[in-house]
């Protein structure tokens, strides 16, 4: 009972620490590590709680249900990788004339800009 | 972003830290609660498969990891959808394209041991599935402009087929009245085993086709010989 | 329609139906296809004109027409036809069988006249929605349509003050449309459904609820004032002269402000109760604001010089009479104010008819480029005068009619201030009306006109422009003259009258 | 005897979490992902000290394999970007 | 029988996508099948429910705890029903607009899976395969928004992708602690099992906060109106009508079925305050903004607030009729959002395609020159407003009801204030089609395109305005029979 509360402790630790760093530092790739490091501090915790003690077999269904989420977060962060590799590609180029949405670019906050934090956050 | 809004979300995310701790304590101070282990355990026999993972993966939860391989396939579309990969592409050193002679076969073999073992022992389809895509990685950055995967009609058949066989065995087992995904208890066994080698290719191809980054060109130039180190240590 | 399929059923959906059909079909017709909308809307005014002839014989009779849709539990769409009702539709019915013929003539070369008839047929249905309505949501769901359909007939011309005026008109109506909802479903949460009943639903009440029924009563009055032009909310009116003829004709002097006079009528008699109303002191803040935009509007009138802004400033006060003869307890200020809702309509729409002939035929639109007209267009001129003299009340028109009642009503119910306001706004209306009588027929004609179409007709103008400001001001003769005859609007007021105050 | 098992899983866990701080503070984009990806094998060592052999191999194959991979190559891509801001400022 | 119908609406879309995935050749032609198929089954499944009460299944045979369940009540026939419907016509519509260019290939998969993972979070009765659900509908409705390439498409897309993560990542801490505690993760079990708990609340807490922030509840909005704005039309009409419903159809699901007895009234007064400020400050930045898309985008800012001004008069009015009327007002408020944002959408595609821009202060010439489109932007706008003809309108009416019935009269002005503002930003599109140029001949001028449009329009407005007795009775209510 105490090795699962230490463990599902720090899963909630490196939740909270995941959350930290994805409200405060700004370019991409950390984000990506902060929701990658998130999403293991959850798994850990499922992991933990499936663990009961060591003489009894541990729990399978949220070993499954890790193994799930972790195919979804990889698949999440090779999108979201492809979609930050095309930002950076039309940065230098200039913007693709055959985009059907041509309009003035409204002032855009760009994506890597300071994630509001989720109180009272305001778009500009 | 100034120093004091960071401390101040700091501040508040370690009290968010300290309420899910004391909430996980107090939980698991009353009971641990019956958990769904002991009955999973005792109808593992009925499902087939021994290893009690594979058992919940494929077979009490198979809807979850049906839609798990659509998410794939999702990401997957996403990233082709942008267009083409990244130009930025060099040949690899000599040590690297010396390794990959060996490696790729067997991370390959390895793959399909433990598609096979996933039955029994630890392993199965996700595992035996990354094992394929580290060997297209390892292809990619050895110098193949496509990861060592097929041309374009072969991939998408290939990334679609994990997910194909699934639903249409779902729908086959619905049709014939089981009901959906509700294997017969004698094929239990073959079903899941066909199911898990399909969604290895499926896995392997995609996580393969995502390092690669873009829409699969038409016909990638294949890497030139390789030439001597002295050349290649000029050209780095 | 749960219930039996007979016709006193489905007469009230028909009459509703006859103009909405019309008009969604004529939304889909190619531009060109002028004889098919003219025939598609003559076909649905005739059709109309059969039906309500049989709803006011079946009324007369004492048949209970009522078809009821059920939207939602506890929400009916209920169309009930009674005799407050019946007047209302008679009078929008005809009168909008002598538009469209205006309409088709007015609009004979301009763009976006499917869009125009369209909505022209969907506004009034909405009028008829209004005047059929059992209860307060289908009053409300069809005030709101109105609103809806009237807005792009405001806008119809596209200039960039025709847009102005309909988005100030839009501002007010919205606003007055919340107020509405904002009481009608106060009020629904108090007593349940509310249903139309003659003699009011709401005497029942407890104590306790009077104060909330007091607001209630203001939050309705300030929806159902902003149609019907009461003081602070009257400003959306003249702004919207910028439509065109036909609009401002029919809408302006029948359907839009009609439905905010109704409406207060149908609040203070079928829902309130008239006793219940004064007991409660609602009447007296009525009172207050019909006087106070009486005098104001005509004051106003007196200050314009454009012809249609002096007529609509006319109309704000005219239609608070009908508020004012609801405001007064008695049967005979009932009448008063039942029968000007019809007569108002009447005398209203022959002199907008008048002003969009002469803007049409002679390019006038100001009162001070009047002069001669009454030589170079006599017919108009002579039903403009008609028109006129029947504002300020002068026998045998039909004006003269609803004021004496007004009157006589006032006194009954020892309201003598009522006098007051009576003989003040009807020397105001004299003062307005008469110097554009006198410029017309007295003054010689100027060299040429700012803006002459000779039409190739026999007449001063076009058939389809003339003839039907004549027909309205020979119906305003025969009301005021046949006042008396069965099923003259008076009659009908007084059967409503009745059948308000029985005990 | 549970006595050093406690320690041992003290260790872990604290190695664990110093893994992950170090990822996060780290400015330099490689130096991250480097750190990321020895996190995550670290974190399939602590799932197999938990009796979770799949999903160590899993995390350590998809987890820290390919995704660590992936992010590799966006590093190193940030990083030759930020090189060539700071080389020759556009 | 019923087991199947139960699982069509999720494997045919399915098996379409990984259809037009393989050949990508013929995709429209697949997706559009595909598209009738499932809406049919969807309508075919909606049927069944209204004639038969709540159907429930469980997959695989292994009975509850162990297997994953599937449940069809009223509240997700309804919207199964609305899903359905929109996604057939945004179908039709994509086949026409999406017609030539490659882009489209790309289009139809995507939009499938997208249409799959709707069909499953309506019927899914097992927490973590929600999870796995809404993240297949966040990764698809991401990578169709960056369809267009463009700069503004791909950086608020990503921006969408890191939000929905951080939103599913704290749902799932929701989840693990609710395993923690019972064991189980069926909704129908739980909610039996659920008593009043610290525990259970920081669940309920973490979970709602999860799908506020994917339902882009207004603080935490932010991401919305650019990744809504910059999608391709078709794109931004599934977006708006249907994915931000989903998140709030599992927040209305968590907080009436599995977490009844644990939500307090000042939870729900937090909820509906919430609402309150996304009407206000979505109607106002709407009313404020350049392009119709961005417009349209701020108006399901708001319309989403008014859906969560319901929570706190439903967890005021104890269980009876009454009750029953506001739910079934709830669910009909969110089905006529559903039509007339599809429809709004795919008529502000158009107008863009048309005029080559979609900035509202030039629009006049194409409005004018497109009568069906502007009159389905017309029919549609009234039903976002809450006007009369339209269902929204007996919804607000039925909300407004409650709130003085409940005491709780603030909510009247917030609505107030919400009717006006969407009525000037409507209406301020709507003044632009008053031009003076020449309308032209007829009314249809593109038929594929405008058909679905206007029927979708007309759907929230007059089916929807005149007919809403069917949702009560698929809510199984037979609603205040005084």
């Amino acid at each position: 009972m105490i090795a699962q509360f230490l463990y599902g402790g720090a899963g909630i630790l490196l939740f909270a620490l995941g959350l930290w760093s994805l409200l405060v530092h700004a370019p991409l790739l950390r984000k990506l590590i902060a929701l990658n490091i998130m999403g293991a501090g959850v798994f850990h915790v499922f992991i933990a709680i499936a663990h009961r003690g060591d003489a009894l077999p541990p729990d399978p269904v949220p070993h499954a249900l890790v193994l799930t989420g972790i195919v979804v977060a990889v698949s999440a962060t090779a999108l979201a990788l492809a979609l930050n590799s095309r930002l950076e590609q039309g940065e230098n180029e200039p913007e693709p004339a055959s985009s059907p949405s041509p309009g003035p670019r409204i002032h855009m906050q760009p994506a890597l800009s300071t994630e509001p934090s989720s109180k009272g956050a305001t778009h500009p | 972003m100034n120093r004091d809004l960071s401390l101040l979300i700091g501040i508040l995310v370690a009290l968010l830290a300290v309420v899910l701790l004391w909430v996980f304590h107090s939980t698991l101070a009353l009971d641990p609660g019956q958990r769904l282990a002991s009955l999973a355990m005792e109808r593992l026999p009925e499902t087939g498969v021994s290893n009690p993972v594979t058992a919940v993966l494929l077979n009490y939860r198979a809807y979850d990891t049906l839609l798990e391989l659509g998410v794939l396939l999702a990401a997957l579309l996403g990233i082709w959808s942008l267009g083409p990969p990244r130009p930025g592409f060099q040949r690899a050193g000599p040590a690297l394209a010396a390794m990959v002679d060996w490696v790729v076969p067997l991370a390959i073999l390895t793959g399909g041991y433990l598609l096979w073992v996933g039955g029994h022992a630890p392993g199965g389809a996700f595992q035996a599935g990354a094992l394929l895509g580290a060997a297209g990685v390892i292809m990619r950055l050895a110098g193949h402009a496509n990861a060592g995967l097929p041309s374009e009609t072969w991939q998408r058949w290939l990334v679609v087929l994990g997910a194909g066989v699934f639903t249409l065995t779902g729908l086959l087992l619905a049709f014939t009245g089981y009901g959906f995904l509700t294997y017969p208890p004698g094929q239990a066994k073959w079903l899941i085993l066909l199911i898990e080698t399909a969604a290895t290719l499926a896995i392997g191809v995609t996580l393969a086709a995502a390092y690669v980054g873009g829409r699969p060109q038409p016909t990638a130039p294949p890497p030139p010989p390789l030439v001597t180190s002295a050349s290649a240590e000029a050209d780095r | 329609m749960s219930q039996l399929l007979t016709w006193t059923t489905l007469l009230p959906a028909a009459i509703l139906l006859s103009s909405l059909v019309p008009g969604a079909l004529i939304f889909l017709l190619r531009e060109e296809s002028h004889v098919l909308r003219g025939v598609l809307n003559m076909a649905g005014a005739i059709i109309k004109l059969v039906l309500v002839a049989v709803l006011i014989w079946g009324v007369f009779l004492g048949v209970v027409f009522e078809s009821r849709v059920t939207i939602a539990p506890g929400l009916d769409l209920v169309l009930h036809a009674d005799a407050l009702s019946v007047l209302f539709v008679t009078l929008s019915t005809v009168l909008w069988l002598v538009t469209t013929i205006y309409a088709i003539g007015y609009l004979e070369h301009s763009p976006n006249r499917s869009r125009f008839f369209g909505f022209f047929s969907l506004c009034v249905s909405a009028t008829v929605g209004i005047a059929l309505a059992g209860n307060l949501l289908t009053f409300v769901i069809f005030y709101e349509i109105l609103t809806l359909a009237t807005y792009p007939l405001v806008a119809h011309r596209g200039t960039p003050d025709a847009t102005r005026g309909a988005k100030i008109y839009l501002a007010y109506t919205m606003a007055g449309g919340v107020a509405l909802l904002i009481g009608a479903v106060w009020l629904r949460s108090l007593t349940g459904p509310v249903d139309f009943v003659e003699g009011g639903v709401l005497a029942a009440m407890p104590e306790a609820l009077h104060p909330q029924l007091i607001a209630i009563f203001l939050f309705l009055l300030v929806g159902l004032g902003v149609k019907a032009a009461l003081f602070p909310f009257h400003g959306w009116l003249p702004q919207s002269m910028v439509a065109p003829a036909p609009v401002s004709s029919l809408l302006h002097a029948v359907a839009v402000v009609k439905a905010g006079a109704f409406g207060i009528v149908r609040v203070v008699y079928d829902v309130y109760g008239v006793e219940f109303a004064s007991q409660l002191g609602l009447l007296t803040i009525l009172g207050i604001m019909a006087s106070f935009t009486i005098v104001y509007g005509s004051v106003m009138a007196l200050t314009q010089d454009g012809l249609k802004k002096r007529l609509a400033y006319s109309t704000v006060s005219q239609v608070s009479y009908i508020a004012l003869g609801a405001s007064i307890l008695g049967p005979v200020a009932t009448i008063g104010g039942m029968v000007h809702l019809v007569h108002q309509g009447i005398m209203k729409i022959t002199l907008f008819f008048c002003a969009g002939n002469y803007a049409e035929t002679l390019g006038v639109h100001k009162v001070s480029q009047m002069d001669g007209v009454g030589r170079r267009m006599p017919w108009t001129t002579l039903a403009f005068s008609v028109g006129a003299l029947g504002m300020i009340g002068i026998p045998p028109i039909a004006g003269f009619v609803s004021k004496w009642y007004l009157g006589l009503g006032a006194v009954e119910a020892g309201e003598h201030w009522v006098l007051l306001i009576l003989a003040a706004s009807t020397l105001l209306n004299a003062a307005y009306f008469l110097p554009i009588l006198y410029k017309a027929w007295f003054r010689d004609p100027p060299q040429e006109w700012p803006n002459e179409h000779v039409f190739d007709s026999r007449f001063e103008t076009m058939g389809a422009l003339l003839w039907p400001p004549v027909i309205t001001a020979a119906l305003c003769i025969i009301a005021g003259l046949l006042a008396a005859a069965p099923f003259s609007p008076l009659e009908w007021a007084t059967l409503i009258a009745r059948r308000e105050y029985q005990p | 005897m549970d006595l050093i098992l406690l320690l041992f899983d003290a260790v872990l866990l604290i190695t664990l979490l110093a893994l992950a701080l170090a990822a996060i503070l780290s400015s330099d984009p490689r130096r991250a992902v480097m750190l990321f990806i020895a996190f995550g094998l670290w974190l399939s060592l602590v799932w197999a000290r938990l009796g979770a052999p799949d999903v160590a191999l899993a995390e350590a194959a998809i987890g820290a394999g390919i995704g660590g991979a992936l992010m590799l190559a966006a590093a190193r891509r940030a990083a030759r970007q930020q090189t060539s801001d700071r080389g020759e400022p556009s | 029988m019923t087991t199947d119908s139960l699982i069509l609406p999720i494997a045919l879309p399915l098996l379409g996508a990984l259809l037009a995935t393989a050949l990508p050749r013929i995709a429209p032609l697949l997706g559009v099948l595909t598209a009738a198929l499932t809406a049919m089954s969807g309508l075919w499944l909606t049927g069944l429910v209204w004639v038969s009460g709540d159907l429930s299944i469980v997959l695989g045979g292994w009975g509850l705890p162990l297997g994953i369940g599937l449940s069809a009540d009223g509240l997700s026939a309804a919207l199964l029903a609305m899903s359905s419907l929109v996604g057939l016509g945004i179908s039709v519509y994509a086949l026409g607009y999406f017609s030539g260019s490659e882009r489209g290939l790309h289009f139809w998969p995507l939009w499938l899976l997208l249409w799959t993972a709707l069909n499953g979070v309506f019927l899914a009765a097992d927490l973590f395969n929600l999870y796995v659900m809404l993240e297949l509908l966040g990764l698809s409705a991401a990578a169709l928004g960056a369809l267009t390439g463009s700069r503004d498409a791909v950086s608020a897309n990503l921006r969408y992708l890191l939000v929905g993560l951080l939103g599913s990542i704290t749902y799932l801490l929701g989840v693990a602690l609710i395993y923690t505690a019972y064991g189980t993760l069926d909704i129908g079990l739980l909610s039996e099992r659920v008593e009043p708990s610290a525990l259970v609340s920081t669940s309920l807490v973490l979970m709602t906060a999860g799908l506020a922030l994917k339902a882009a509840l207004f603080p935490l909005h932010f991401w919305l109106p650019p990744a809504h704005a910059n999608a391709p039309a078709p794109v931004s009409a599934a977006l708006s009508a249907l994915v931000v419903k989903a998140a709030f159809y599992l927040i209305l699901r968590l907080w009436t079925d599995l977490f009844a007895t644990i939500t307090d009234a000042g939870a729900a007064f937090i909820l509906g305050a919430l609402g309150a400020g996304a009407i206000l400050w979505g109607s106002w930045r709407a009313l404020r903004a350049e392009r119709l898309k961005l417009l349209a985008a701020y108006s399901t800012v708001a319309q989403i607030g008014y859906l969560f001004l319901f929570f706190p008069l439903l967890q005021a009015l104890p269980p009876g009729p009454a009750r029953d009327d506001l739910f079934a007002a709830c669910v009909l408020m969110a089905v006529t959002h559903g039509f007339a944002k599809a429809g709004f959408f795919l008529a502000a595609g158009l107008v863009q395609k048309k005029a080559g821009h979609d900035r509202i202060d030039e629009l006049g010439g194409a409005a004018q020159s497109m009568p069906a489109t502007t009159f389905s932007i017309a029919l549609a706008g009234s039903a976002l407003i809450g006007l009369p003809p339209s269902g929204s309108f007996i919804a607000k009416w039925v909300l407004m009801q409650s709130a003085l019935e409940t005491g709780q009269w603030w909510w009247l002005i917030v609505i107030a204030l919400g009717t006006l503002l969407a009525a000037a930003y409507i209406f301020r599109v709507l003044s632009r089609a008053f031009g003076q140029e020449p309308t032209p001949q007829c009314f249809i001028t593109d038929a594929r395109a405008e058909i679905p449009a206007l029927l979708l329009a007309l759907a929230s407005v007059a089916l929807l305005g005149l007919a809403a007795g069917p949702i009560w009775s698929l809510l199984g209510f037979e609603g205040v029979q005084i």
